[in-house]
């Protein structure tokens, strides 16, 4: 119990990624599977924003009460990884939106099957 | 400003990739004009940055002037100098090749969208090499990823859509995981330099973190590598891409994750944890042998003749993984030469494909009926690149397989020679199939009725070079492979 | 040991011509003019490095290497020059019968056949020539690739269909075993350097190099031994002259060369006989001799008939080589002379037979030798000699394959060759009989009928030569003579 | 399109400009506290594409076109890798701000990052808004 407690933030963070994986592994929808993947992405974001807490630390910025800090460095690394999962996600739906419209479907299997 | 040379391989693409926009407005040439400049000068800088570093020295460069391990370092040594090299030199082929088939496949309105895009995935590629921050190595892996997907949806077919999107979803996972294993690294060390890292983790080797976030990086990055059996995405999307595209990204983007994982593996990590510590090279020397005889397996029932080639890109990566996990110099300088070999025989092929789809829109292998006296420059470069990729002699093929051999012989690994040779065999059945249609098939009789229909010289001269440095290269094969061996050196050197 | 150029540029001369050949596709007369002057410079090139290696010298050229340990070298030596000297010869000579075969059938795409025709003579003596494994394997794999144009020649689907199995044949057995077998003796022997006194010696277990032997025969599908042999009888889709060219020259003749070569230079008689391999290789290759002289009694295309007594007559080298006696390995070098001279008469009787007449069975000859009598004059040369009459050239080289025999006390190997002699007899005999002795069908006149001047001159040639070699054999006995000297410690 | 409640429109009309101005504000400021190219960037964005889903994309498309769009995306970027190389011509390494010409290196310090913030958001805000658009313009 203790060992679960300590560490919630990392259960938090697994549990939030496996929602997303099996969501993008298993669901038939492309825009589903899209939404699987932000959680999924977003998973991993709160991890290292979860990583960078200091206890008792404060916000990295130079004011009075700042003995001790956060890291800075995940959030700013997290920002980078942030951009990049909105660009994947604006292009993912820009096919999706390609895709429904030469296909007239988003669900994978009705795809497929006019593929063949 | 010679200091700043390894800068420039990466912002010259970058700069094209912004400037395209602005002037390819004006006319749509200027979009082709600049990519061939930025490629260009790209590729003399690596070439120079590679004379550098086989002086002995190691090229480090810091952005912004922040001394790592707080700042961005930009590392060139034999091995990034190496693939360097190999990447902004087909990248400049492609690129000098593209106009007419960029011409023909891509909208006009949508010209300088495509060039600059393609340029983004060159700064991509060329980034993952170069940087030696391994937080810059994942923005740059989505970088490239980003612009690859974006340009495989550029392929005419609908397909091509589809084939887009699976290779997102596969590429996202694959590149979350490698940004959570980083985040694991960096849970414990506090550090994002790759030389830093390697100093700080030997101590730690026991540490579970480390461990997890050494397997996560591992799994994400063969899915980007497309080892076996993680290569799912790869074949509709060489296939359906637009054929620069196919040809660029068969030719480099595994590669360049391969190399990625020779870094990750050898640099970040060392010899002793991979071969020691964890089964991961007795994995991925399973994987690799798996992938050399599945990929061949799947190549011979194809009918699409590109989705034949990605089904061999599948095997041959096979023999990359395979010479990195046998864990001895030969093994490694057989992998790492093999980097050089495919990007020119996968290349070349490709190349002639697109002159082919350019020249007459065949894309099936029995349609391909005297073709050798339609195009027959092309198809002797087809030729050559195929007897490559079969291991004759004096092919860069052949070269490759012989350090893996002896190099698997070496390691006492025996399982690999037969598995080598075997798939030799079955990538014979599949070339042979296409040499026979294109030259001992159908048109008897026809010796001066069908009129030559090569290429234009701008696609048939690029692919006339590429296949032949599959020859120089075969012949003259101690020029890579003593850099190689140098490379190999390196990796394996540290305990 | 001489180190001179003149190997290499004996190979290079062919490899120049063909763009000549190439450009003057348009001129037939000038294209085959090309073909014949590469020829004999060849011929004059080999010629003059005869005196050397009649002296004992070993003539060396080291091209250069591509990696460490994978060096591209020539060496001259004795047991070179006895597959090059007949190699060169012939080929100017099938050169000619080209000419005037594919002229009389108005063939399609003869620039491409005379432009592999002259890469495969390259690859030959490249074969012949080779000083180290690898060099081997290079032009063995040329050799296969090159060849294989001109054996689907016709571009049929049945001709598609043999093409296919003689390079599933040739280029899998030797990408599979015999590239294994270069992979495990450089991994043992650490080179690959052709040397008299094998380079495999105290290096491993006798496991293994019995392992590697294995692998470098299977490799060697080019020999044709029982059960690796049916890719030759279906190459005999391919023209005639390209069928002798296989069979008298280059390709089977290649794969027997590599076998006795490395049998000698990689593994050494001593290390053959201490690992007892001499006696499986001998049984082995009786059992080709034997097997293979049955199935040719069986057919009735001739050219496969033909190609069944190939299989079965160049068994002989290996069987000789096997014996591990000095009498043995000469009668073996002398076989490898007189074979080519006596198939390739064979083949081109074959091939003027089908050009004047267009018959390709053997039960269609009756009274042909009425109709052909100078071309089945020679074909009966040549049958005579395969079966070992006296005065013909065969007579010499079964004698010490015999006295071979006797020498190494192999009651087996003396039975082999007696009734593989008898069976050689029992198929061609009849043929002469039906050609000379029996009348001609009802429909056909007996009118002389001989094909054009250029097929019969080769012919005619050959067959004399097959005589010379029984009247004059010193100069090859010398070669000969000398190969076997330079087994006992002599200078490699 | 655009025929939204009066009172949406009224409020957005309002807000839009103060909207703006701290986008400004975001992207200036974030050389010395939180805030930054990308967060003023993309407030900027999203000021924009409030505009479109109140007075509908026509509105939009005359005060800023598609062509602007295209080519401020391009020139942000522009802004930042040139900065970039000019310190490299200046003689400092990629990006060093400090050896920019302009006094001392603490004040070339926050101007060259200003000058990158600045890149940073006005592609940020014209890529968002091009997205946004180009996804809506695909009236299924």
């Amino acid at each position: 119990m203790e060992f679960i407690l300590a560490k919630y933030n990392y259960w938090i963070y697994i549990f939030l990624m496996m929602i997303g994986f099996y969501a993008m592994i298993a669901k038939k929808n492309l825009v589903k599977k899209i939404i699987g993947m932000n959680v999924f992405q977003t998973a991993v974001f709160l991890f290292y924003i979860s990583i960078s807490k200091v206890t008792g630390g404060t916000a990295p910025i130079v004011w009075e009460y700042a003995r001790q800090y956060d890291n800075p460095l995940p959030h700013v690394l997290i920002l980078t990884a942030i951009v990049v999962s909105v660009s994947t996600t604006a292009v993912a739906l820009a096919l999706i939106s390609r895709i429904y419209e030469s296909y007239g479907h988003i669900e994978e299997d009705k795809i497929l099957s006019q593929q063949k | 400003m010679a200091q700043h040379l390894p800068i420039l391989p990466i912002i010259l693409p970058l700069f094209a990739a912004v400037l395209i926009p602005l002037f390819g407005r004006i006319r749509v040439q200027y979009a082709w004009f600049f990519s061939v400049g930025a490629t260009g000068f790209s590729f003399l800088c690596s070439s120079w940055l590679l004379s550098q570093v086989m002086t002995g020295r190691r090229v480090r460069y810091f952005l912004g002037n922040w001394e790592p391990p707080w700042g961005i370092e930009y590392v060139v040594d034999y091995l990034s100098g190496f693939v360097l090299v190999i990447i902004s030199f087909m990248a400049f082929v492609v690129t000098v090749y593209s106009w007419k088939s960029v011409e023909k496949e891509i909208p006009k309105e949508k010209v300088g969208l495509f060039y600059a895009v393609f340029m983004l995935l060159v700064t991509g590629l060329l980034g993952i090499v170069i940087t030696g921050d391994i937080f810059n190595l994942y923005v740059f892996l989505e970088i490239s990823a980003l612009s690859g997907y974006v340009l495989i949806a550029m392929g005419g077919k609908r397909e091509a859509l589809m084939a887009s999107y699976n290779y997102l979803i596969l590429g996202t996972i694959g590149a979350t995981f490698i940004l959570l294993g980083i985040g694991y690294l960096y849970m414990v060390t506090g550090s994002l330099n790759m030389a830093d890292l390697a100093t700080l983790l030997p101590p730690l080797y026991e540490n579970k973190v480390v461990l997890t976030g050494f397997a996560f990086l591992v799994v994400g990055l063969c899915i980007k590598v497309a080892l076996f059996p993680f290569h799912i995405w790869l074949p509709n999307a060489y296939t359906y891409a637009p054929s620069v595209v196919g040809t660029f990204m068969a030719a480099t983007a595994t590669k360049v994750s391969a190399y990625a994982l020779v870094r990750i593996m050898f640099t970040v990590f060392s010899p002793g944890f991979d071969f020691k510590m964890v089964p991961v090279t007795e994995i991925l020397f399973y994987l690799g042998m798996a992938a050399m005889l599945v990929g061949p397996v799947l190549a011979i029932s194809q009918t699409d003749i590109r989705r034949m080639l990605a089904y061999s890109s599948v095997g041959q990566i096979g023999y990359i993984v395979l010479g990195i996990s046998l864990g001895n110099q030969t093994g490694m300088v057989g992998g790492l030469v093999h980097l050089l070999n495919h990007a020119l025989m996968k290349g070349g092929l490709f190349l002639v494909v697109g002159a082919i789809i350019y020249k007459t829109g065949i894309t099936q292998i029995s349609e391909l009926k005297g073709m050798g006296k339609r195009m027959p420059l092309s198809m002797a470069a087809f030729t050559v690149s195929a007897l490559s990729m079969i291991g004759v002699p004096l092919t860069v093929g052949f070269v490759s397989k012989w350090y893996l051999g002896v190099g698997a012989l070496q390691a006492g690994k025996w399982i690999a020679l037969p598995i080598i040779l075997l798939s030799s065999l079955l990538t014979a059945v599949y070339f042979w199939r296409i040499i026979e249609n294109v030259y001992f098939k159908g048109a008897q009789g026809q010796e001066s009725g069908r009129q030559r229909e090569e290429g234009p010289p701008g696609m048939v001269v690029p692919t006339l070079g590429v296949a032949s440095l599959c020859l120089v290269f075969g012949v003259f094969a101690f020029i890579p492979v003593s850099i190689a061996e140098l490379a190999a050196q390196m990796l394996l050197g540290k305990t | 040991m001489v180190e001179s150029s003149v190997p290499f540029y004996t190979l290079l001369v062919s490899l120049i011509a063909i763009p000549f050949i190439g450009l003057s596709g348009k001129s037939p007369n000038l294209r085959e003019s090309w073909t014949l002057i590469a020829s004999v410079i060849k011929i004059l090139m080999v010629l003059s490095m005869v005196p050397d290696v009649l002296e004992g010298k070993t003539i060396y050229t080291h091209l250069g290497s591509i990696l460490p340990g994978l060096d591209i070298a020539f060496r001259v030596d004795a047991l070179g020059m006895i597959f090059a000297v007949p190699a060169s010869l012939l080929w100017l000579i099938t050169s000619m019968y080209s000419i005037g075969y594919m002229r009389s059938l108005n063939e399609h795409d003869q620039t491409r056949y005379y432009i592999f025709f002259s890469v495969a003579i390259s690859a030959t003596l490249g074969i012949a020539f080779s000083a180290n494994v690898f060099t081997l394997f290079l032009f063995y794999e040329i050799l296969t690739l090159s060849t294989y144009p001109l054996v689907i020649h016709q571009q049929t689907q049945e001709s598609l269909q043999a093409g296919r199995r003689y390079l599933t044949y040739l280029l899998g057995t030797s990408f599979a075993f015999l590239l294994t077998a270069v992979f495990l003796t450089y991994h043992t022997a650490g080179t690959l350097e052709f040397s008299r006194q094998g380079i495999l010696t105290g290096k491993t277990s006798d496991l293994m190099v019995t392992l590697i032997f294995i692998l470098f025969l299977a490799g060697t599908t080019k020999a044709g031994l029982v059960p690796l042999h049916s890719w030759l009888p279906a190459a005999m889709v391919a023209p005639t002259p390209v069928s002798a060219l296989l069979h008298a020259v280059a390709v089977v003749k290649a794969g027997v060369f590599t076998i006795v070569r490395i049998s000698l230079d990689i593994f050494g008689i001593d290390l053959l006989r201490d690992v007892g391999l001499g006696m499986g290789l001998v049984y082995f290759s009786s059992f080709t001799v034997i097997v293979a002289s049955l199935v040719a009694l069986r057919q009735d295309n001739l050219k496969r008939r033909l190609a069944y007594s190939t299989i079965s007559q160049l068994a002989y080298v290996v069987l000789g080589v096997a014996l591990l006696t000095p009498g043995g390995i000469y009668g073996s070098t002398l076989q490898i002379v007189v074979h080519a001279f006596g198939k390739i008469t064979l083949f081109f009787c074959a091939g003027a037979i089908y050009v004047a007449a267009h018959k390709t069975k053997v039960s269609e000859l009756n009274g042909i030798g009425k109709k052909m009598p100078l071309t089945m004059i020679a074909f009966t040369i040549g049958a005579f000699s395969m079966i070992g009459v006296p005065l013909t050239g065969g007579f010499i080289s079964k004698w010490y394959l015999l006295m071979g025999a006797i020498e190494a006390h192999h009651i087996f190997a003396i039975g082999v060759l007696i009734i593989s002699t008898i069976l050689n007899a029992a198929y061609f005999l009849p043929i002469i009989h039906a050609a000379f002795l029996k009348d001609l069908p009802d429909r056909e006149e007996p009118r002389i009928q001989e094909a054009p001047p250029w097929m019969i001159g080769p012919i005619l040639v050959t067959a004399v030569g097959t005589i010379l070699l029984f009247v004059a054999p010193s100069f090859f006995m010398k070669i000969a003579g000398l190969v076997v000297g330079s087994l006992n410690g002599g200078s490699s | 399109m655009g025929r939204g409640n009066v009172i949406i429109r009224f409020i957005a009309a309002k807000f839009i400009p103060f909207i703006q101005l701290f986008g400004l504000y975001v992207i200036m400021h974030g050389e010395a506290g939180p805030g930054g190219g990308f967060q003023g960037g993309v407030i900027l964005g999203a000021s924009m594409i409030l505009y479109g889903l109140v007075f509908g994309f026509e509105a939009v498309r005359k005060t800023y076109s598609q062509k602007a769009g295209d080519i401020l995306s391009s020139v942000g970027v522009l802004l930042y890798a040139g900065i970039g190389l000019l310190t490299l011509l200046i003689g400092g390494h990629f990006l060093e701000y400090r050896v920019l010409p302009l006094g001392t290196p603490q004040f070339s310090s926050h101007i060259g990052i200003l000058g990158i913030e600045i890149g940073v958001g006005i592609t940020v805000a014209s890529v968002m808004t091009i997205l946004f658009f180009e996804m809506a313009r695909r009236k299924s």
